[in-house]
Order: structure tokens, then sequence, then C-alpha cells
């Protein structure tokens, strides 16, 4: 186990919106930084270290760790750049994560943000593919997920009814928090109805594009319980970026990403029946057909049966173990910030600090990350300190 | 002074764009040149699991071994799954939308292990499924592009 | 600071330097990087439980720039992987923490970029804010010349200083088999060639590259007995204020930070003395004497004068860059992995023609951003 | 271009990444780039802990990361603390080389104002002179709304 035990102390995070004008970039990292010291009681003089992370295409800054400085705090500080796509916000927090548990440092402040609204995001994304063989006849993010839902419904006879559910879910869920974009309910009918972007995929199945960010504490054992009368423990963390093109990508098989991460993840924590022992889940889930074929891929239920778990409520608030309080990524989506919102409103359900969107007694929660060429990140936490 | 009600500004990078010249390498040079000059598929054979990779490249991940067997793969193969993009957006290359419709499919190639990008035709919509057959249409002027493939089309 | 006392770098490997390799995809400049570092360690790929890729988006003109690599370097095995942005001696030291967690026991860690597919001065335009300093076209070149033209007026430093930092590097890569650029310069040939942007001149910059380069990091007790194993004794990291005007361009604060974080860790109170070789990024040649002054080799301003008494020549007290440094080949975000592998193999005595005699400590050095604004310290030794 | 390697013609494939930015400027900077605009005042803001002044303005102190809320006036003159004469062309620079980058410090200031240098043969510029903004007749909102300094 770690050399020094970690857990995340603090978070804060910008109400997210589809546009900011009134703050520039490093503005806007300044926000969701100040939040997070304030949540902790902390002032920037607490921390030893910075990690940031975002996709550079997508703001047209290079080297986001120099250009950062002001709206991170790191003058004068240990600052480092990480990012690997849409599961950048998860390796920012893993990296935290390692900073602390290596002894090297005692307190780390971890930020994810974007600024979709600076560019133009499908076009941004696209050069995320490779340019000999990808590019040319790529069809944007979406497109590449309306390819993995074709397969799933059609193995498995999954419908877009089902994958609506998914959405329904997480755009009532995220009434409930103050900083999601998207605070609207939608019924079933209205994501049937919204427009067809990429068959199967229709524009209520999917996220916004968003101005916001992230930022969490980590801290050591010495200082976590000192900073936070109940610290989110980190107790496993694992990330599988096993493909490089496209077309290896085993599309019928459910997320093979996500079911290496999540069984190496559940070694572990010693966790047999992950239904059962995770009380709550904050899962990167793009689109709303993720909601069912990545949930079989964590393990949740057999290969086809998650429509089924959808329409019992076994995922909803109040449900056996509630995916999403936040409202997840269909309401909220500042790509660089997403992933590390997960293990943040991971943290916060640990913490008991929800609010409306608190799930009651949370012991144990999961945070996902999803992205590059179907990449997946977790992290379990705790509010037990790790043996 | 206050910054009450100021007018907020933003800054636009006009027609500013990054020149780029990608490095094709040996294997993928070594593709696209049949496909140019023969309008042939080739793909690279794993000595150790077997794999036919296409495109090429010089290392099997799942392996992490290096790959010097080409094989013959077909201009042929099936759907193995596909979509129908039917919202526009700006192509990162030329700054300009691509206009849709358009079939965006995964084809495996007769005699391949892996998946193809590339288009599909949809003028018969209810042709394109999964498991369809399709074959390679090709460019009368080829250039060493992947777009040296126009498109593939439903055959049966 | 605390626990580095139980890392070693058992394996390191690079790719030639080149001004552009046509047949290598980032891909399989990687892949070379990491077989050598594998062979040199007697390892392999299944002895390696994480990765840390190291790669910029604008320079490889793709977001994501680490999706071409992952199969070459291992991720296609499944391991656990992650992907640094800036220069590789950061990149090694998260490697470092993913073991020192106790999360892992070896960190393989891989850089790579192609400078020649791309345009130096658009990629680096995209460093400056895009409301301020960008419509301005700052560029690594007009701000470098900036810095050298600022250190120059604050500390009374010499062009012909400047230059001899490029005479004695480039005498040094005749040397070294990896190295890009294997011509000899005289001092008038640096005063007398091409301005660039006054008063930096075409030898006082690092040329345009394509390289690769790989380490592995072992926190496993049995590794220091192995044959390559060198032992990490310092590193430290941090990083100066962004806008040009927020900070002296003469003084490079956050690299004596940097330095001294590295220093405390590896008790060291007086490197002139203490440390017997040193590879330092210079980017550019004056960028050399600054960084003297930054990692306490003299006090500040004192660089030109450590240069003109010949201390940092081969046979000097300390020599710097026995490789050539970058002024003989710069493949950035690789450059200071680089440094790292070149330090590496002072210690082992593998340097080959540019080995230093009796090489106890050596020390490393890399940059991110413009004008040194954050740098990253490595002592290793025996 | 074409190369060989193992009689295998060696492709490369020319493309560029062209994807359009519009930055927000914030309201801080826009209050700036505005004053620039209406009224060719030079306003920056300062730290109230520290006092250092920032051009261009800060929303937080880059030193002491506390919030900036006070604006005051610099004078749009002041000392050229470095500079340099770029000889190469870019198409990122409005202008011919040569042509020349100074840093200011500006009267009021204590940060470094980037800028461009003119009116001034190349040989006669000298780090420490005295320099003044020169304005566009017509304004945008935007820092190329001072052309340039030149010496005074």
């Amino acid at each position: 186990m770690a050399k020094e035990k970690t857990a995340i102390v603090a978070t804060g995070q910008t109400h997210h919106r589809s546009s900011r004008l009134d703050v520039n970039g490093i503005e806007l990292i300044h926000e969701a930084v100040t939040r997070c010291l304030e949540d902790g009681e902390l002032t920037i003089d607490d921390i030893d270290a910075v990690v940031i992370g975002n996709m550079d295409h997508f703001e047209g800054i290079n080297y986001v760790d120099t250009w950062s400085i002001d709206g991170s705090g790191a003058f004068m500080k240990p600052i480092i750049k990480v990012t690997t796509g849409g599961t950048t916000g998860s390796t920012v927090g893993h990296c935290g994560y390692h900073l602390v548990a290596s002894g090297m440092f005692d307190k780390v402040l971890a930020i994810g943000w974007e600024k979709n609204s600076e560019s133009d995001t499908t076009a941004a994304i696209t050069t995320a593919f490779d340019p000999i063989w990808d590019r040319l006849v790529f069809a944007g993010a979406i497109s590449g997920l309306a390819v993995e839902a074709m397969a799933y419904m059609v193995k498995y006879g999954a419908t877009e009814k089902d994958a609506a559910r998914v959405a329904v879910r997480d755009r009532k869920h995220a009434t409930n928090n103050p900083y999601a974009q998207l605070r609207k309910e939608v019924s079933i009918e209205d994501v049937m109805n919204s427009p067809m972007l990429s068959d199967p995929i229709k524009l209520l199945d999917v996220c916004p594009r968003t101005d916001g960010a992230c930022a969490v504490v980590f801290a050591s054992e010495q200082y976590a319980e000192k900073i936070c009368d109940r610290p989110a423990w980190i107790h496993g963390i694992s990330a599988k970026h096993p493909y490089n093109y496209l077309g290896d990508y085993d599309w019928e098989d459910r997320l093979p990403s996500m079911q290496m991460a999540s069984k190496e993840l559940y070694a572990k924590a010693g966790i047999k029946e992950p239904l059962k022992e995770i009380d709550v889940m904050e899962l990167y889930l793009p689109y709303s057909c993720a909601g069912l074929s990545w949930i079989e891929a964590l393990g949740l239920c057999g290969p086809g049966q998650a429509p089924k778990l959808l329409w019992d409520g076994v995922t909803d608030m109040g449900g056996e173990l509630p995916i999403n309080p936040s409202g997840g990524v269909i309401a909220t989506n500042c790509i660089g910030a997403t992933a590390l919102l997960r293990i943040s409103e991971a943290a916060v359900q640990v913490m008991g600090r929800g609010g409306k969107r608190q799930v009651p007694d949370v012991n144990t929660a999961l945070a996902s990350g999803f992205g590059g060429c179907f990449w997946s990140d977790v992290t379990l936490l705790k509010s037990t300190k790790p043996k | 002074m206050t910054n009450q009600g100021v007018d907020l500004l933003t800054i636009n990078s006009g027609e500013a764009e990054q020149p780029f010249c990608y490095t094709v390498g040996l294997e993928g040079s070594k593709f696209l040149t049949e496909i140019r000059d023969n309008k042939r598929f080739v793909g690279i054979k794993c000595p150790k699991c077997g794999k036919v990779y296409v495109p090429p490249r010089k290392v099997c991940g799942p392996c992490f071994t290096e790959m010097t067997e080409w094989v013959p793969v077909k201009d042929e193969g099936y759907l193995h799954s596909y979509t129908i993009l039917r919202f526009a957006f700006l192509d990162p290359e030329t700054g300009k939308e691509k206009p849709v419709p358009y079939g965006y499919a995964f084809i495996r190639l007769d005699g391949a292990d892996t998946d193809f990008q590339h288009y599909v035709e949809i003028k018969d919509e209810k042709k394109v499924k999964i498991g369809a057959r399709v074959r390679a249409v090709f460019e009368e002027k080829r250039a060493g592009k992947i777009t040296d493939v126009k498109h593939f089309v439903v055959i049966d | 600071m605390n626990g580095v006392e139980d890392i070693t770098i058992i394996g390191v490997g690079q790719t030639a330097i080149e001004r552009e390799k046509p047949a290598d995809t980032f891909a399989d400049m990687a892949y070379e990087a990491v077989t050598k570092a594998l062979d040199d360690a007697g390892m392999s790929i299944d002895d390696i439980d994480n990765i840390v890729t190291t790669s910029n988006d604008f320079w490889d003109g793709r977001t994501i720039s680490s999706m071409a690599v992952n199969d070459a370097v291992g991720a296609g095995l499944g391991k656990n992987i992650t992907t640094v942005e800036g220069d590789g001696t950061f990149s090694a030291f998260y490697g470092m923490c993913r073991i020192l967690s106790g999360s892992y026991k070896n960190s393989l860690i891989v850089t790579h970029v192609k400078g020649s597919i791309s345009d130096n001065i658009h990629i680096t335009n995209g460093i400056f804010d895009p409301i301020y300093m960008r419509p301005i076209g700052l560029d690594s070149l007009n701000t470098a010349a900036l810095q050298m033209r600022r250190y120059m007026a604050k500390y009374g430093i010499s062009e012909e200083q400047c230059a001899k930092v490029s005479v004695k590097n480039h005498a040094n890569a005749l040397k070294n088999p990896y190295a890009q650029i294997k011509k000899t310069f005289t001092l008038e040939d640096v005063m007398d060639s091409r301005l660039i942007a006054d008063p930096l001149k075409l030898l006082d910059c690092s040329p345009i590259s394509d390289g690769a380069a790989a380490v592995i990091i072992s926190g496993e007790e049995s590794a220091k007995k192995h044959k390559n194993a060198v032992k990490v004794r310092g590193v430290g990291y941090c990083a100066d204020a962004y806008f040009l005007g927020d900070r002296d361009l003469a003084d490079a604060n956050a690299l004596d930070m940097a330095a001294s974080r590295a220093y405390e860790s590896a008790e060291i109170v007086d490197p002139l003395s203490e440390i017997d070789v040193a590879e330092v990024y210079d980017a550019f040649s004056y960028m050399e004497l600054m960084w003297y002054e930054g990692l306490g080799f003299c006090a500040p301003g004192g660089g030109g004068k450590l240069i003109d008494r010949g201390v940092t020549e081969m046979d000097g007290k300390l020599p710097v860059n026995p490789s050539g440094g970058l002024l003989s080949g710069h493949p950035v975000i690789t450059g200071g992995l680089i440094r790292l592998i070149e330090a590496c193999l002072q210690v082992r005595g593998d340097a080959g023609d540019h080995q230093v005699k009796g090489v106890k400590t050596a020390l490393a050095h890399g940059v991110n951003g413009a004008c040194g604004q954050s740098h990253c310290v490595w002592i290793v030794g025996r | 271009m074409a190369q060989k390697q193992q009689d295998q013609e060696l492709l490369q494939y020319e493309s560029r990444i062209k994807v359009p930015y519009t930055w927000s400027v914030g309201e801080v900077g826009s209050r700036f780039l505005m004053e620039l605009k209406e009224n060719r005042k030079i306003w920056a803001t300062r730290c109230p802990s520290c006092d250092m002044v920032f051009v261009p303005p800060k929303k937080t102190c880059t030193y002491c990361f506390s919030d900036i809320h006070e604006w005051v006036e610099v004078k749009d003159e002041g000392v050229l603390q470095t500079f340099t004469v770029v000889r190469y062309e870019t198409p990122l620079i409005p202008g011919k080389p040569p042509y020349i980058i100074g840093i200011i410090m500006l009267d009021g200031a204590d940060t470094g104002l980037v800028h461009l240098i003119a009116g001034v043969p190349h040989d006669k510029v000298k780090v420490g002179m005295r320099v003044k903004a020169v304005f566009e007749e017509k304004r945008k909102g935007h820092i190329l709304d001072i052309n340039h300094f030149k010496p005074i």
C-alpha cells in the first residue's frame, strides 16, 4: 500500500456555463482554486505543488502549466502539466494522489479546466485523431460514440429508449446541483424527439460544451484530518489506455478498458460485489448509451442487463447505487475538468458536503474518467483510512 | 474605476493556422503507395499472435512485438459498425464544414483483424447495416492519401 | 524532500538526434528509445509496471499527442499509463513519484518530438497569451533575444562570452555519437553568424530536431546492485511568473529554487566543488551562463567570468554539457530527459569519448516555458 | 516530399490545424482595452497586499495571490528595459522585418509591458531610453490600439 495515506480534503468548482466571457482562462481557473482553498480553509501558502491539465487545442494555448500561474497560484512553486484527452481530469487527480502518496509533498492542488466556448469543440476534438489514418475520414467525437452505441444495441437488443432513460436520470439529478450547466429536467419523449445527430444518438443524448474548472486538494495523513473532519481517502486508482487506433477497438465488448481498470481496482480495494459494496458512483458518461454498456463493464450487472437496472431505478437517487448525483457529464462537460469533477463529486459525497445532491451515508464512492481512444480511468474513495 | 458595465471583449484568431507536415512512416507509406499505385490493400501480421493490422504499423501493441510480414487484404469486407452523421461540424484542416449526411463506418476487410475506418455510401440507407458486405471504391486520381479510397459501397 | 535514496535509474535509451527522421513516426521513435532502454537495463517490457509518456500537442500537431505512441511503449499490454506534457525531466519526476507512492516498482519514462514536421515560430507563438503578448508576434527566438539583452545589460555580460558557450558545446558534440550537429565553430564563426534577433545570432541558437528518449526508474531494492544503476540523490522543480514583464528576465529565480530543493536532498552545499559534471538546458548560448548562476556555480552575473576562466570546459573544474548540449541537437520535450540520460552515462562511466574522468555526482536540468520560466533539476550519483 | 528507405518511397502528409479561436478577455482585461480605445489611457491594477501595480492588469496578484479590485492610471511613457531587433520574417507580426520588440516599464507601474518599438533607427535604440505610446487613430479595444512606443 501507499507510503503516505492520501485523502482529498477540499474541492472547488466554478458555476458551469456554456460561455464565460467575463473571465479569461486564467481567471476561470482562479475561481475554482479560490473556492477549493476556501473549502479547506487554506491559503495558497499551504500548497506545496500544483498539477494542471486540459486539452491544448480547445483553447489554443501551448504550455498551460506555465501560462496558468496567475490562476493556479503556482508562482515560485512546482507545477506540472498532465494531459490524456477526456481522461485528463482523472489523470490530473491521479497525479495529485501520487505526488502526495510519494511523500514528496504534503498538500497538492490538482486543477482541471476547459473553456470550450473559445473554439469549435468538434473541430478541436477531431485534431485528437491520427492525421494520416483517422482525421481525413473522421466524423467527430459524437460519431465515434454513435458507432459504439450502434454495435451495443444491435448485439444486446437495447433500445434508444433505454439509453434515453440514462439522460433523463442525469438531467433530473442535475437539478439538485447548483454548479451544473443544464439544470432543467427532460422526459423520455423529449430525448426521443430531439434532433438526430448521428444514428442512434440524438441531441439530448449527449453532453453540452462548457466553460468550467475544478480544483481538488490532496493531503497526506499528517494534514488530512486537520484540514477536513471527514476526508475522502484514496483506496485505489487504475488507468488503462490500451488503444491507439479506433479501428483496433472491439465495438461490442462494452468498453474493455473499463473492464480492465475496474477489475484491477476492485482487486486492490478488496471489492467483490460492486453493486452492493459501493454507495455512489460519479461516472464520466459523455452520452446516454454509455450509461448502459459501461456500467456492465464496471461489473454492476451482466452483459445486456443494464437497461433493466436503469428502469428499476437502481441507479437513481434513493436507489441501491445512485449514479451521478451531480447530474454528470450530460449536464456539464468542461472537458479537461470533467473527469476531475467526477473525483471531486465522489469526494464531496464521502465528505457529506453534497447538500441537495447528497446521497445518505456514503462510505465508498467510485469515480471514472473516459477519453482518448476508448480509454478508462477509475478512482475509489472511502471515508475510512486505507490500512 | 470599476469593471461594472464594461463591454466584454474577445480576441479572434482569424485566419491563423499551424502548418504541419506529418510523417507517414515506413509501414504507412507502403500501405498508401499500394493503394495509390495498385488499388490494393495490404496488412501487416504479428509474428506472435498472428493478428493482421490495417492500417499497418511497426509494433503489435498487445504483444509488444515488431512486425515485418506483409499480407494481402481484400478490398471487400463487412460493416463492423457504423453511424450516419447528420450534423455538420468544422473540419480542422480546412476550417470549413463538411456537407451532411454521410455514413461513417468501421469495416473489417477480409484478411484483416482490425477495422478500417472510412466513409460508407448511404444512397440506400436500408442496406447500410451491421454485417453488410461492402467494397472499396477508389478515386481515379490517387495521391497517396487515405482519401484515395473514395468510400465503401454495400454490395449485397 | 525525502525518500529518493530508494530510487535508481537502471536503463537509458535515446535515438540519434537528427534534423529529420522521414522513415519514423512518433511511435517508431518511441519504440526505438524504449527497446534501447530495456536492453540497457537488461529487462523486458514485462518487468515494467507503469509508463509515463511525454509529448506536446502543439509540437506534434495533435490533441492527445500521447495517443500516437501508446502501443509502441507497452500500453497495449494493459499497463497503467499516464502522460506529462512538458519537458522529460518533469515526467521523470512524476515517474519517480509513482514508485515512491508504493504503487509501482519500475517506471518507464518516454519522450518524443518531431520538430521537423511543423514551424517553430507558430508553435512557440502559442506559448504566449493571446490577449496581450501573441499579437506582438512573440516566439521562442525573439523572447530569448529580449532575455539575452536584459541579461547582458544588467550584468555586463558580452556577446563574446555567450558565443564561447556555443564554441565549447559544439566542440564537445564532435565526440557524441547521438549529436545532430558535429562541426567545429570558432568564436569568429559564432560572432559572424547571421543575426536572428539582436543580439541573438544563428550559432547562439539550438537547431530544430527529431528525437526520442527513454529511461527506466526503479524502486526495487535489488535494482541498487544492478550494473547500470545510478542513484537519484535529489530532484527539485519550480516555476516563475508567466508574463515576461512580471519578472526580471536577467535572473533565474525559479532555477535557484529548484536547485536548492535538489541540493538540499542531495546534501550539496557547494555545487561547484561537489558536482563533477552538469548537463544543462542550453537552448540558447546565453542561457547556459544564466543557468550557471541559477544553479549556484557562481554568483548572479558571474556566468561570463566562469566561461572565460574555462571552468566549464571538458578539462575544467566542472565540465558543462560534455554531450554538446542542445546547441548540437534540440528535440524539444526530449531535451531534458537526454540531459538526465547523459548525466547517468557520466556517472556510470559509459559516456564514451565524451566521458569526464572520475564522475561521482552529476547534474541534469530541464526547462518548460519561455525564457526559462519553469525548471527541473536532478542530482544523480554513485 | 518523398524520400526512399529500403526501396520504399516515404510519404509525408502536408496538413494544418485551422481551429478558429475566440478568446475571452474577461472583465478586467476588457476594462483595460476599452480605456485604450476610448480614452487613450493606460490603466493598471494595484494589489492591496503587496502594492504591486500590474500592466496589463491582473484580477489576482501574481506574487501574493490576493484578489485585486483597485485601478490606478499609469503614464503612457516609461523606460525601455530590454529590446530586440527581429530580422526574420513571420506571418505573425504586423509589419516587415527588421522591427523592434521591447519591454517597457511605464511610469507608475511595477511590471513591464511587452510591445513594439518604432520611430527610431535600429542602431540608436538603447536599454534605459524613455519611450512613449503612439496610439492608433482607429481603435478597437485591442493591445495594438497602441501602434508602438517611440523614443521621447
